[in-house]
């Protein structure tokens, strides 16, 4: 589990664009930086984010190492009806962090 | 190349005939706008390389305000007297003073249209207008929020306008400073700031803070600054750097809301500094080619985008020459030898400059960066190995000593441009 | 507050930015094999309605903002269902891939990429009806010394 | 002092300069590089508050000291780290030049 931010608005208006952020602190390590003591560090990467509301797919994202340290995205769902809005990441061990927040839809 | 030397001699061996001034008026028209570090470096220069030069100057401001310690003038090392400086002195080198402001360029003509509708023209140009502010990368920031939330990166009455809000607000109060992606002016000065207002508020109100909303996530002089931080200002600076999405999006000066994309921060004191692009007399005209920033040839400055229009300072791409008001001077007089010679009939011979940038993180703290650049054709280049940044770890007596220079360095440097 | 923790991280990922030999980077022809991979040769692009917006000069390539976006409605028959974007620069030339689900509100996203070097980003868009959309920026990347960073490869 | 009168002294400075770098070894252009230091070495390298002259010192002087920076043989600030970016011929031509200056 890494540590995660996520910005989801309390309330939204039924067919609202509602704009989402997710951020997971990790380093994505691309393979190509050495430590202070010489060695080179192996790639170590977040390789899958997902959005969900009410049990949707709002966007699934496959990255590479050419994503910055700390990756965040920014995208919009549709409000439709209240319900939770989850996030899921997945890094190269398969090992999975998850987030989630409610979305009151007025 | 060839070596201008040839030409150099030639047109210093012609100066002892020319009685000052009196030969003036025969050679090619120079319009100069700009009189910063960048433009005033290059009159000077010129006006001695090159006396039969006619050179028309247009200004903005009634007087010369310096960025480089105007962070002293925040933190109340000093008064605001100390960075302002009249024109009269650079005026008097037997240049035309256009009344007025530029409000228009047009770079096929070099025609100059000033705001009382004179129009110059010239023979060259030489542009070196600094930076113009990007508000609208900000939501809410403008040059009206600007007076609730003050950039003062550039220097004047914004200066004053974050001096006095400081001064005025309440011990606890919390310190917002934003710093915006790169490229902007002066790399280390928003941390220089953060360390001077740090002095301010640690002897006058202990119990305030400061928040860096950062969107870099490495900065300039970045283990100088935090060594001085954590030894003269421990619990008072909280910085969240771009990886953590310090980035400020929104601003509302009637709330003093500071928005990052995690983060609502209500200050006090918000010094908000906004993206910035190369000024606008040259964004207008199209000379920074789309990408903000004036593309020039690194020996002689000239714009890659308008024979005989030359650019120097922040306004334009430097290679690995920082923007600052050091390598603006050190660019002036370079791209005024490159012009002498230009008008001498000659190629212009690639130098070395300098760039040293100090900066004080108490009033007896001070470090620098120091290089020295080689210009090539592709491109200026500092030169390795040599350069770099004050050793961390240095003692106090070292400390002690480049802040004594950063002081004479400002005095010397600024007497001789606008004394 | 400052704590020990970011302090020594900050000073420490200085140093670890060390000059690296860089693998071969991606060339124009590393960024079509990977479109390709991803999407197939069958197919040829068309212009569309797809923005690619990122600031024309960047200082550093560590982390440049980026936002690709669909201008067009995601209840069409050629609704955007996937982008992805590719690097002719870098050392691998895939960036990252979003497919967008029946809960999105638009076809965009933004995030911060690395760039070694000034170069052109492709998008490559795919509509539900089949068809593939592409699109090109370029991002000019210079790096001051004053700031003491190199880009991180 | 009248504008006129610096003018002339500045350019008498100047102008011995590029003869004497004329004069001396390898290809450097000892005025053109002196330039550079004027920033903080004040107009013609005649001193600027705490930072000390150059014009009118022995030009062996001003060389030793310059190689001693860029040696790592003569500590100091600033100069250890532009020092060493200066070729041989360039430091001569550099002692050369505000040698010749007056002070």
């Amino acid at each position: 589990m890494f540590n995660t931010r996520i910005r989801v608005p309390e309330t939204a208006a039924a067919g609202e664009a509602v704009e989402i952020r997710a951020m997971i602190m990790h380093p994505m390590d691309n393979g190509f930086t050495y430590s202070t003591q010489g060695t080179l560090i192996p790639v170590n990467i977040i390789t899958d984010f997902t959005c969900r509301y009410l049990g949707e797919v709002v966007v699934q994202v496959r990255l590479e190492p050419g994503i910055s340290a700390n990756p965040i995205f920014t995208f919009s769902l549709r409000a439709t009806e209240s319900g939770p809005v989850e996030f899921e990441w997945i890094d190269q061990n398969g090992d999975v962090t998850t987030a989630s927040a409610d979305l009151t839809v007025t | 190349m060839k070596m201008q030397r040839r030409t150099f001699v030639a047109s210093l061996a012609a100066l002892p005939l020319a009685a000052p001034a009196l030969a003036r008026g025969a050679g090619p028209r120079v319009t100069v706008v700009g009189a910063g570090y960048g433009g005033a470096s290059f009159i000077r220069t010129l006006r001695r390389l090159a006396p039969e030069v006619e050179i028309t100057v247009i200004e903005q401001t009634p007087r010369f305000h310096s960025c480089p310690f105007s962070n002293g003038v925040i933190g109340g090392l000093w008064d605001g007297d100390r960075i302002s400086f009249e024109y009269d002195g650079l005026a008097s080198t037997g240049t035309r003073w256009a009344s007025g402001a530029a409000v228009g360029f047009d770079p096929a003509t070099r025609e100059v249209t000033l705001e009382g509708g004179e129009v110059v023209t010239g023979d060259y140009v030489l542009l070196s207008p600094g930076i113009s502010l990007n508000f609208a990368a900000i939501d809410g920031y403008s040059p009206e929020a600007a007076e609730a939330m003050p950039h003062a990166w550039q220097a004047g009455s914004q200066t004053g306008l974050l001096r006095r809000q400081l001064v005025e607000m309440e011990d606890g109060g919390t310190v917002v400073v934003a710093i915006p992606r790169p490229p902007f002016r002066c790399p280390p000065g928003p941390y220089e700031r953060i360390s001077l207002i740090a002095h301010y508020l640690k002897a006058a109100k202990p119990a305030s803070k400061i928040i860096v909303l950062d969107a870099q996530d490495g900065f300039s002089k970045q283990g100088l600054f935090e060594e001085c931080w954590a030894a003269l200002y421990p619990g008072l600076i909280e910085r969240i750097p771009g990886a953590e999405s310090g980035e400020v999006e929104a601003v509302d000066p009637a709330t003093m809301r500071v928005s990052t994309a995690f983060d609502d921060i209500t200050a006090d004191v918000a010094n908000v500094i906004p993206p910035q692009r190369a000024g606008a007399l040259a964004l207008d005209a199209g000379l920074d080619g789309g990408i903000g920033w004036c593309p020039v040839d690194p020996v002689s400055f000239e714009s890659t985008l308008a024979p005989g229009v030359f650019i120097i300072g922040d306004a334009a791409i430097m290679g690995e020459m920082p923007k600052s008001g050091f390598s603006a001077a050190q660019q002036g007089s370079a791209c005024a030898a490159a012009l002498a010679a230009r008008i001498a009939g000659d190629d212009p011979a690639p130098r070395k400059l300098i760039n040293t940038c100090y900066s004080l993180a108490a009033p007896d703290w001070g470090f620098s960066v120091a290089d020295v650049y080689a210009q090539t054709a592709d491109g200026i280049a500092a030169i390795r190995p040599g350069g770099g940044t004050t050793p961390l770890g240095a003692d106090a007596d070292t400390h002690a000593a480049e802040a004594r220079y950063a002081n004479s360095w400002f005095d010397t440097l600024t007497s001789q441009l606008w004394g | 507050m400052i704590d020990r923790r970011r302090l020594l991280a900050g000073a420490g990922g200085l140093a670890a930015i060390a000059v690296v030999p860089l693998p071969a980077a991606a060339t124009p022809a590393d960024a079509a094999a990977a479109i390709t991979e991803a999407f197939g040769d069958d197919r040829p692009f068309t212009d569309g309605p797809i923005i690619i917006e990122a600031p024309a000069l960047a200082e550093t390539g560590n982390s440049v903002p980026i936002t690709v976006r669909a201008e067009r409605a995601m209840d069409a028959p050629d609704r955007i269902t996937r982008m992805a974007l590719f690097s002719e620069n870098n050392p691998r030339a895939a960036l990252f891939a979003v497919s967008f689900g029946p809960a999105a509100a638009e076809a965009a996203i933004a995030t911060n990429i690395r760039l070694n070097g000034t170069q052109q980003i492709i998008c490559v868009a795919e509509t539900a009806d089949g068809t593939l959309i592409r699109a090109i920026h370029e991002i000019r990347v210079v790096v001051s010394a004053c700031t003491t960073l190199e880009a991180q490869f | 002092m009248s504008g006129h009168h610096r003018l002339a002294i500045a350019t008498l400075a100047v102008a011995l300069g590029p003869l004497s770098a004329l004069a001396g070894p390898g290809d450097a252009d000892g005025a053109a590089l002196a330039v550079a230091c004027f920033s903080c070495h004040g107009p013609e390298g005649r001193g600027g508050g705490e930072i000390p002259a150059l014009a009118g010192r022995d030009a062996g002087e001003i060389a030793r000291q310059l190689s001693g920076y860029a040696d790592g043989s003569i500590p100091g600030t600033i100069m250890p780290r532009l020092a060493p970016s200066y070729t041989g011929a360039e430091v001569t031509a550099l002692a050369d030049w505000f040698a010749e200056v007056a002070p």
